[in-house]
This record gives structure tokens, C-alpha cells and sequence, in this order.
């Protein structure tokens, strides 16, 4: 339900006197109700640009418009899907899936949120437990469960699936689409699997060492099929951006 | 089951100061035999002094504690969340931290006079410090990661104290209320230095001017038994209310602060 | 034990050192090493210990780290002994019974009658707290008809110059600066009692080592003579030592009898103490204070 | 450039002293004017009466100060570290945590005489404490993810220890330091109760006898701004040796501990 | 340089009053010198399987016997790379990969490690800064390469690769099954991505529900072509297996 236009947006931390640029005068135009995919090499400013976007981090130059159909709207509700779990040690499974929903005074909405969740995430029996209590995958699936818990406008997910298997990266994946196409979303998703980056996104936004380089556009519709040739040529094509990003390009507004 | 292991070393030294004094190895001035203090104890409880003082006190020692923390506490918040507020107040309690409460006497009786207030305010002054320091050290070094979640959902400035960086410091929270619960048993003599006619350090300072060294015993086993045994309720109730549950991996999720009580 | 331990020579004495109220002799034995130059002779170094309160003096004799109480209290002498301390009276220190008074603020309180309801504030257990009563008795009240407030004299100060109390006790120095800062006497010690300070060792020490003992005495006899026959040298160090005007200490030093010779009537003095003591509930057993004496000073 | 945020409450302070005695507010007795401690304070610099009170309580504060925290910061990793060991020791501690020194001196009198030994003591049992329980919190709040790496790379339990409890015990260690520091200027005066003929606490307690409040004026003064001088250098010299570099992420890694000073 | 032998390996945990089955009787011979991966939903019991081999968890019941050569050792060489970077935060990346050489008293023996491990993880530029300073990715691999300076003889690797790019992916693929062949290591790698799990290991090991439900053995040499057919039905096999589990046997000691 919101757009997010980027002018120029750069980023620049300070590594003792060395400046590392980790976004370099960025230009994108995410529409609104669109489904964005991010790959790159590791260190390429893909969680950077996420964190920007989250306004937890602030930018050094440029600008970053938010759009809700033609009229630019100040705060969105935007929340993110951090790299790492970050789930509160002190907290159950439940309570921090309730986390995000402080805000809603209603009882039986954030029950049934949560319950959903929990339910959908396969942590149902794990509810009660505490984060030392569970696998990897499992806090994974929970700080997933939070932030769509909370339903945000925009949703920043930065590799939500890295640490789940097949079966459960299937299962989540689809329902992801789920939730964007029934929900209208704006979503921006970042990934080290180049299938996942192609069965997802509508576009596909390759960055390297903090720069766009390249763009495709995939599909509106999200029934695609992986194995036709077309797909595959997909493949190849953003495998070959990934490994080698000699042509730097920046601007992917229009 | 493993209880009998705090005990081993108070009943060692009870055994070799009631030996010592069997044989007259201490100066009997100054170390009354273990029966000779009990005989004392029994008799303070029989009349009632006991109770009195004991009652004061105690008394003294919460009213102090309380107003001490509920200075202390929110001061750190404020001091912890603003680096404004931070700049401004934190050279002066610099300041007061290093002052001896005893050399401030004749001003507290001046502000407060000779009643329950400026005795009150002696021990403030000995608690305040480790509650207020303990917090602040607890809310600074809590984790940004975890509050940027909190950022992330829209929470509001309290609410992030509240949900995610408050029950980060807890530990050093607690460090700090056990702190100051002993400084305000320790402050009961600098406090009742001031115009007391009761209470346990009352009874002290009078059983020293006369001498009576036994007295000085029954009251040093009363406070030390007494403060020993509050701060164990009060972290079996933190411990009820905070109980993390769940221990495996070898690894206990219990805070370790109240695991070791 | 005690045939091992008379062999054993002392290297070290320690005498306790107090300057205040107005504690002339000391400050001339310490002023002028007396002590030291006594005791040099027979290879015994000499350690001033500066203790104020009585109780803490015993504290250290008991503790063997103080030889010589130079200049404690008589109550202190008598509590301690009555619970048990090897305590002996070798001399009188300073009868000073002007020295401690009972001090108003408020000009409508003229005399001991007056006191009646009042608030007053003063060290328990000390001669001050005996000159209250004893001075209450012979106005006919009682205890129950004032109130009193455990507190020190300095504090006790702070309390009746801010309203807090309405009579304080008070000794030493402190009077003149209470009186400069408006308060007023109501009474002194003079005619109620004596204020008996003494000084003490104990009974092993002139049991194992009279000669030190004596020592001891020669030189506080040396220093009255030297305050006799210098009395403006006296002063001028008196005030240099204590920082108090060498006018005030002119004045002051005329409420002192520092006449060390243990009298029948300082007896009886003492003995009056331990019934104010044992009055007011601050000591249990009657001990004899005869046993206590042990005059050095001949 | 900011630092004069800290001194704004100081000067309000002494504005309203020196015009309340300037006006007669205060009672002269108990407030002189701040002229008169000025002239009282330099008349005690001049005559070397300060530096000498001064020197001799510096060195009383950092004796005592060393040697609880020697004693401190051993038997809290001892403790820390070991079950049994907190077994035996703790409910003892607790014991003695609440009892107030000064109630102790007559025992200290009889174990360690009236020298300098029982007035180091009175600051030991003062400083003791904080420094014992924010180490021991600082090093069972560790994180046990972090050890286990030391545990994967078959390091000995001191090396754990050392490289990986210790650091993140730092926050609290600190704490406890700067706490205790505190405590050991605040104990001077009961230190010094017991036959001292000089340092700053003996100073005040002789002004309070010769009613020369504004000598305590002095003496409060020259404690509470030596007491924040010297904590300011101590982190100061933490600070160099501890620095994390690095700020960015609008997250600054230097400790707080360490940046809040 | 040592083999594991697990025999009826159990591990239960205890959540609220349910016991939680993490192992369930495994049976497993680990041979000298071989190139073992695991694979398995989330949950399964991986981590928790590595962590007891390491000794940082205890067993609820069973054996663990390493071997060396024919002969009984009790205490290999053997290190974890954790699933989590567990970076220290107070020290740089070059301080954090020195800290697993605290042994090695030799400076220019731990330099000589710490440098061309930098270099291989191309964290040349970054030895100096912080963990915080740094991306996922990059914390992953100074976890990886912790491991690595420690050269033990047996290596548990808890998805390792997991947060990394495919480019990064690719390289230290490569460069671990080197070291297996080069240092004649024991390796025992936890994966999601199968694709992964067939290129590295001698044999894929699948677990489910604290099953052992699986044992392919892949081939013995590491020159595999993913494209063959051969490897392409491995591959179909493999991801049914892992998907839908219900043949459950726990015993491939043999
Ligand atoms: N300390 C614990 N207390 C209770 N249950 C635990 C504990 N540690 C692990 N478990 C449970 O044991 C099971 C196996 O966990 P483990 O971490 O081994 O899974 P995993 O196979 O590594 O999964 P992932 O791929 O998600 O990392 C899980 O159900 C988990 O909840
Ligand atoms: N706080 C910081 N200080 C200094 N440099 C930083 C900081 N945060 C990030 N960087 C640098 O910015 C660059 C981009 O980091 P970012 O986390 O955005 O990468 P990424 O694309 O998310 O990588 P990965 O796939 O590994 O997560 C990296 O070189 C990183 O070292
Ligand atoms: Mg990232
Ligand atoms: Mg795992």
C-alpha cells in the first residue's frame, strides 16, 4: 500500500580514516503493491539499504520519497525482518511473536494473530518455550512470525528463509506471496538463493559493492513455473550478474 | 540439601570464639563469651528493648531504602535515556557520591532538624548511590540490536524502556537494590548518631559509651541476621516474579542474578 | 605468665592524646616531648594515640594497643572497670566544673525551673548528662519532666542554634563559641559537681612496670610546673595547638583545677557518679571505688 | 564545549548560598557565608594544614580502596565461577554485608590495635561490597553462547575466563570500582574516628567539636571535588586502555560504560 | 585424522513438563578421514547432534567412540563452526580469528594463519574493524575462518555457508573440500541446500524428528558433475527424503 522512491540515496560508515561506501548515489523506484527482490554479493549493502529504508539507520546523501498512490506520505508502516533473530531471551515463543503488537489493545485480535502464526510457522508446541530452547531455523521462522504479525505496509524481509530447509522455505515462501497478493504489500525481500529470488520477486534488483547493477522484471504474476526455458534463461542471466558486475549502473527509477 | 554448606563457616567460628573464650584466650572486655552474649540477647528480648529497637529500625531502614530507591531509580532512567539530562545533573551526584553522609550531619539537622527525617536522609544519602549507579550502568549497556526491534515496530520511547531495555538491566538493577538494602542497615548507625532514643544502632552507640561490648554483639548479630534474612525474601519474591523458565543445554535460562541466591 | 613477662622489657608505650576541651598538661607534654625525652633514657619509644571518646580508650587498653589513658572521662573509667577492664586510677587528671554548662537560646529561659517541658539535647551517659540531672534534682523535677535527646555536643549545637532543641549541653571550647553566636549559660558544674577527668593504666602495668609507671607520673608532674612557671609560654602553645584565641584560652584555663593529687573529696566525686550511673540504669553492679585507686602521684 | 552544562547546578547552588547569607537567610552558625569558608579554606592551604589532612587521608583512601579490591575482586571470580565455593562463602558474606563498620570498631580496636591497620579496615568493610557483588553479577550475567566458543577452541577455565568473562564483565567491574571508590572516601570519617591525629575525616570530626563549621565546609568540599577528580582520572585511563574503535550504525561500540563519563 | 563411531545416541530435553525428543537412538560410523553431510527440516536435531559431539552437550543416553586409525581416543582435536557467528564484540575481526590460536605461542605461526585465512575470506580490508561493523555475511565467514586457524582433525560445520552470496558460496565450497583433501580431515557438514550437500559430502546423512532416516553414499572422489544424471536423480532422491520422511531407521553403523 506504499510506493518507495529512492533519488540518488547514498551511504557512507567510517572504518577508522577509511570511508566504506555501502550505498553509492542509488536511484529505484519501487511501485506501490510490488514485490522487489534483492541479490548480491555478501557485504554489497543489501541490509544497508534495508535499515535505511527502516529509518534505523540514517542516510549520508539523497533522498527517499514514500508514495501512497500519487501522494507522498511522510511514515509509512514499514517494519523489517532483521538478518538475525533478535528475539528477546526473557520472552516465550508466543510473547515475542505478541511483541509487535503492543499497540493493539484488542485481546482476541492479537491472540488471533499470533495463534495464526504460530500455527502457520509450525511452532505451535514450541510456544512456551524460550529462545535457548529452540533450533536456528525455529528463531528464524519466530522474528518472521513477528514482523507479519504486525502487518506493515511495506515489509523488509533481509534472507527470512537463509536457515530453513526445503520443506519449510516451500511452505513460507508461498505463503509470503500470499500474504502480498491478498494483502497488498509492498515487499522488498532479500536473498542468497537465486531461485527464491526469481520465484518471488516481480523484479529482481542485483547490487554490488553498493551500486545497482542490474534490473529485470520478471513477472506481475507469481504462478510461474522454474523449469521452463524461459526461467532458465532467468537463471543464468542473474547468476551471471551476480558472479561478475563489471556494468554499473545506478539508476533504476524510471 | 546443600544448605549446610552456608553454615559451615559461621558454626566454625562460633566453635573457636566459644573455645577461646572457655580457655581465656580473648580479653573477655572486649570479646564477652558466646553464653555471656546469648545470655544478654535473651535478656534484651525478655524486656522488650530488643523488640523496640529492632521494630525503629526496621522502620528506618525501609522508609529509607524506599525513598532512597524511588529517588534513585527513576533519576537513572532519565539519566540513562538523556545525555542532556545526563550532562547536567551527573557532575553534581558525582559530587555528593564522594561525601561522607556523617560531615553532612549538622546541615541535615539544619534542613530537616532532629526528628525521623534527617536520620531518613542519612540513609538516603548511604543508599541512593548504588540503586542509582547500578540502573544507569544497567540501561546503558543494554543491547541496540534488541531495542531496534523495538524501534522497528513503532514502539514509543517508553515503551522500549519498558519492554526491552529495562528487563536488560534487571540484573544490575537488582545488584544495585541489594547494594543499597545493606548500606541502608549500614547507615542506621550514622542516622541514629543523630538525637535517637531508640533503635539498633541507638542501642550500639549507647552499649559503647558504657562499655557494654556484649550489648555491641547482640546488636551486631540482630542486624546482620535481620538484613541477611530481608534480602533473601526480597530475592525469593524477584525470583517469583522473574522466573525464566526452561533449563537445558547445560544452560539454565533462569536469570543467573536470582540462581545464585 | 607474669614471671615471663617481667623479664620482657617494653620498647613501646602508647598514651592516649587529648587536646580538648582544654587539656593543658597534655599539649605542654606533647608540645615540649616530655615524654619522649623521659622515656628515651630508658630505650622505650613513645606513641600518641589521639582518642577522644572514653569508651574507645578503654577499647584500647583492653585491646593492649594503649597503655595511658591521659585524661578520661570518670564515667569511663568506672563503666569500664564495672564491666570487667583491668582499670586503675593512678592520678586526677582536671576537676573543671565550669568547664560544662547548660546553654539556651531562647532569653526566657533564665533557670533550671524553667526547663520544665523543654527539649534538650547533650551526650548521654557523660558528666554533661549527669550535670542535667543532678542540676533537675535540685530543682525539684525529674527526668520525665524534660525531654532529653541522646546527641554530641557539636550536633547538640547545630540543634539549639537552628530551633531544634531549646537548651543544649555543652563543654570546652564550644562555650565560647556558643556564647559569641548568642546563646547563654544557664548553669555550670560549679557547686553540683566536679567533673572529674583521671588518669588511668592498668593494673598489669603497675603491677610488671612500676618504673614506667612512675616515669609516667614525674613527667606529668614536670609539665604543671613548666604551666606554672611559663604561663604565657603555656598559653601561646595551648592556642597554637588548638587554634581556639590565646584570650579564650586565658579565660578557659581559669575553670581548671589540673591538681593531680587523688583526694577524699574526688572519691566521693567518683562515687557520686557511679550512683547518678546506676540511677539512671547505665550500670548494673556496684563496684568499690576504692579498688580502683591506685595514687602514682607521690 | 558542552561541559559547562555540568557546572550550571554547582553555580545555582552557591548563587543561592552566597545570597541567602548575604541577606541573613541562613543562620550564620550552620551556614557560613561562602566568603568565609573561601578565606577559612585558604587560611588552610597557607598554614599546609589542608595539604597535610589531605595527603595523609589520599593515601588512607587509596590504601584501603587497594586492598578491598584485592580482596574484592578474587574471591567475587572465586565465587563467580564456582558453586561450592559460593556455597560456603556467601551466606557469610551476607551476614557481614549488612552490619555497619562503625558498630565493628570496637572488634577492629582489639584485632588490629589503634594504628593505621583498624582505620584501613573500617574503608575495606566499606568498599568491600560493591566491588565484590557487581564483579560476581558482571561474571555470572556473562554470556554462555560466547564461552562455549572457548570451550569449542579446548581453552582452560582461566583462559574462559580471561578472554571471554572477564571482558564482558568489564561494565559491571567498573561499576563496582567507581561505587567502591566512593564508599572509601565516605568511610574516612569512620576510619578516622578511631584514634587519628589527621586526615580530612578527623579534620571535620575536630571542627564538629570546636562547632568551626566552616571548616567542615572545607573538608566537604575538598572531599567531594578530590573524590570526583580522581574517579574522572581513573576512567579517563580506562577509557584509553579499553576503547573499542569503530563508531557507526548510529551505534557507538565504545562501552557506555565508558562513553557516559 | 579420526572417525566417530555413535551408538543408540539419545538426547531428550525437557520443555515445561514434555520431554522434547532431539535424538532418537542413533546409530552412526563416521570413517577416518571422510566428508559426511547432514540435512534435514528445521528442528530436526542437527545442531543439537554436532554441539554433543563437541562435548558442549551432554547425552541422555548412547556412546560416542573416535577412533584413530584401529585404536580407542578420547579426546580428538575437534572444533565447531557454530550456526551463529558468536563473534566477541569487543574484538576486532583479526582478534577474533586469532583467539581460537591462544595455544600457539609461535607469533609468526598464528600471523601466517590469521593472514591467509583474511585473505581467503576476502576480509583483508576489514581486519580492524568490529563485529558490528561488519554484514552477516561477513561475521559468517570470520566464524568460518576461526574454525579453520584451529585446523582440528574433526570439523562439525553448522550451516557455515548459509548467509553467504553464491559467488562467496562458490569459492569456499571449494576451498573447504581442499582442506579435506589436502589436511586429511574428518567433516561433518550441516546443510539446507542440497544442491550443497550432494558437490561436498562423501555421503548425505538425512534426519528427521531426531530420525536418522537416510544414507546416501555419493562417491569418494570430489570431481562430481551436478549435471549428470547420475547426480541429478541423487539430487530428486535427496530432496524426497527430505520432504516427506516416513521410513524411519536410525542405524548406518555399518
Ligand atoms: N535447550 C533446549 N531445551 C529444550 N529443547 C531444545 C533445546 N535445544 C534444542 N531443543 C530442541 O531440540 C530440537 C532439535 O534442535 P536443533 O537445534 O538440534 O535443530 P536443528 O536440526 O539444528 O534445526 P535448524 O535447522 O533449525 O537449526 C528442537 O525441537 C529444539 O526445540
Ligand atoms: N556500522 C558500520 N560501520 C562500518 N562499516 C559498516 C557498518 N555497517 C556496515 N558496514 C559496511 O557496509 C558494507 C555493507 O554492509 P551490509 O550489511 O549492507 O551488507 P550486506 O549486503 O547485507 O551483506 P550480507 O549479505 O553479508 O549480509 C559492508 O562492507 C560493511 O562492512
Ligand atoms: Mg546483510
Ligand atoms: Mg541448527
Amino acid at each position: 500500500m506504499a510506493g518507495i522512491q529512492l533519488h540518488n540515496l547514498s551511504k557512507i560508515f567510517k572504518l577508522k580514516e577509511e570511508d566504506v561506501v555501502a550505498l553509492n548515489k542509488i536511484n529505484l523506484n519501487i511501485k506501490d503493491e510490488s514485490f522487489v527482490t534483492i541479490v548480491g554479493k555478501s557485504g554489497c549493502g543489501k541490509t544497508t539499504l534495508l535499515r535505511i529504508l527502516s529509518s534505523l539507520e540514517s542516510k549520508s546523501e539523497g533522498e527517499i520519497v514514500f508514495t501512497q498512490g500519487n501522494t507522498v506520505i511522510t511514515s509509512p508502516k514499514i517494519a523489517i525482518v532483521f538478518q538475525e533473530p533478535r528475539l528477546m531471551p526473557w520472552l516465550t515463543i508466543r510473547d515475542n511473536m505478541k511483541l509487535s503488537l503492543i499497540k493493539i489493545k484488542n485481546r482476541h485480535e492479537v491472540n488471533r494473530r499470533v495463534d495464526h502464526y504460530l500455527e502457520l510457522l509450525d511452532l505451535w508446541r514450541f510456544q512456551d518455550a524460550y529462545p535457548n530452547q529452540i533450533s536456528g531455523g525455529m528463531a528464524q521462522r519466530v522474528a518472521l512470525g513477528r514482523t507479519l504479525c504486525y502487518e506493515p505496509d511495506i515489509i523488509l524481509m533481509d534472507e527470512p528463509l537463509g536457515a530453513l530447509d526445503i520443506y519449510n522455505r516451500k511452505i513460507l515462501q508461498d505463503e509470503i506471496i500470499k500474504i502480498f497478493e491478498n494483502c497488498k504489500k509492498t515487499i522488498v525481500f532479500v536473498t542468497h538463493d537465486v531461485d527464491e529470488a526469481l520465484y518471488m520477486g516481480q523484479q529482481v534488483v542485483v547490487m554490488n559493492n553498493g551500486n545497482l547493477v542490474n534490473h529485470m522484471r520478471i513477472s506481475e504474476s507469481h504462478s510461474k513455473d522454474m523449469n521452463s526455458h524461459e526461467m532458465k534463461a532467468l537463471k543464468r542471466a542473474l547468476t551471471h550478474s551476480i558472479m561478475d558486475s563489471r556494468i554499473i549502473r545506478n539508476d533504476f527509477s524510471a | 540439601m546443600k544448605n549446610y554448606r552456608g553454615v559451615v563457616l559461621p558454626l566454625l567460628l562460633i566453635l573457636i570464639w566459644g573455645i577461646g573464650s572457655q580457655y581465656g584466650l580473648f580479653n573477655s572486655f572486649i570479646v564477652p563469651s558466646p553464653l555471656r552474649v546469648l545470655s544478654t540477647g535473651w535478656n534484651l528480648i525478655a524486656k522488650g528493648i530488643l523488640l523496640k529497637h529492632l521494630s525503629v529500625s526496621l522502620w528506618r531502614v525501609f522508609a529509607g531504602f524506599a525513598i532512597a530507591f524511588f529517588l534513585a531509580f527513576p533519576l537513572a532512567v532519565m539519566v540513562g535515556l538523556s545525555k542532556k539530562i545526563h550532562a547536567y545533573l551527573v557532575p553534581s551526584l558525582e559530587f555528593i557520591r564522594h561525601i561522607p553522609p556523617i560531615a553532612m550531619i549538622p546541615l541535615l539537622i539544619l534542613w530537616f532538624g532532629i526528628g525521623e527525617t534527617s536520620k531518613l536522609s542519612v540513609i538516603v544519602l548511604a543508599t541512593f548511590f548504588p540503586i542509582f549507579m547500578n540502573t544507569f550502568s544497567g540501561i546503558v549497556n543494554s543491547n541496540v540490536d534488541l531495542e531496534e526491534v523495538g524501534v522497528n515496530f513503532g514502539f514509543t520511547r517508553a515503551e522500549i524502556f519498558l519492554k526491552i531495555t529495562l528487563p536488560q538491566a534487571m540484573p544490575s538493577v537488582f545488584t544495585g537494590i541489594q547494594l543499597g538494602l545493606g548500606y541502608s542497615w549500614r547507615a542506621l548507625m550514622g542516622a541514629e548518631l543523630i538525637a535517637a532514643s531508640s533503635g539498633l544502632g541507638y542501642m550500639i552507640i549507647e552499649a559503647e559509651t558504657l562499655s557494654r561490648i556484649d550489648i555491641i554483639f547482640v546488636g551486631v548479630m540482630v542486624i546482620g541476621i535481620l538484613g541477611y534474612a530481608i534480602d533473601w525474601f526480597f530475592f525469593k519474591i524477584a525470583a517469583y516474579f522473574f522466573r525464566w523458565e526452561g533449563k537445558s543445554n547445560g544452560r539454565d535460562t533462569t536469570p543467573q542474578f536470582i540462581k545464585n541466591i | 605468665t607474669n614471671k615471663a613477662s617481667e623479664i620482657e622489657a617494653k620498647e613501646k608505650v602508647s598514651i592516649s592524646y587529648v587536646k580538648l576541651p582544654l587539656n593543658v598538661p597534655s599539649i605542654i607534654e606533647k608540645k615540649e616531648q616530655l615524654f619522649e625525652k623521659a622515656f628515651e633514657k630508658e630505650g622505650i619509644e613513645v606513641v600518641f594515640s589521639e582518642i577522644t571518646e572514653g569508651s574507645k580508650m578503654t577499647e584500647a587498653m583492653a585491646s593492649g594497643s594503649l597503655e595511658f589513658s591521659n585524661a578520661l572521662g570518670g564515667t569511663s573509667a568506672i563503666l569500664a572497670a564495672a564491666n570487667g577492664l583491668d582499670v586503675k586510677i593512678i592520678g586526677i587528671y582536671s576537676r573543671a566544673p565550669e568547664a560544662f554548662t547548660l546553654m539556651a537560646k531562647d532569653s526566657a529561659i533564665k533557670e533550671i525551673k524553667d526547663l520544665k517541658g523543654k527539649k534538650i539535647v547533650g551526650p548521654k551517659g557523660t558528666i554533661l548528662h549527669q550535670l542535667l540531672l543532678s542540676a533537675l534534682a535540685e530543682a525539684g523535677l525529674s527526668v520525665d519532666d524534660v525531654e532529653f535527646i541522646n546527641m554530641s555536643i557539636g550536633d547538640g549545637l547545630v540543634a539549639l542554634s537552628s530551633d531544634n532543641a531549646d537548651v543544649a549541653l555543652v563543654a570546652g571550647p564550644a562555650v565560647t563559641k556558643s556564647i559569641q553566636s548568642g546563646n547563654h549559660v544557664l548553669i555550670t558544674g560549679k557547686g553540683l559537681l566536679d567533673a572529674t577527668i583521671v588518669i588511668a593504666t592498668s593494673g598489669k602495668m603497675i603491677e610488671q612496670y612500676p618504673e614506667i609507671v612512675k616515669t609516667y607520673m614525674d613527667v606529668h608532674n614536670e609539665s604543671l610546673a613548666y604551666m606554672k612557671n611559663n604561663p604565657d609560654k603555656t598559653y601561646e602553645l595551648v592556642a597554637e595547638e588548638t587554634g581556639i584565641s590565646v584570650e579564650e584560652v586565658k579565660s578557659m584555663y581559669a575553670w581548671y583545677d589540673f591538681n593531680p593529687e587523688i583526694t577524699v573529696h574526688d572519691i566521693s566525686e567518683l562515687k557520686k557518679t557511679q550512683a547518678f550511673l546506676i540511677e539512671n540504669g547505665m550500670l548494673e553492679k556496684e563496684i568499690e571505688i576504692e579498688s580502683l585507686i591506685a595514687d602514682m602521684t607521690h
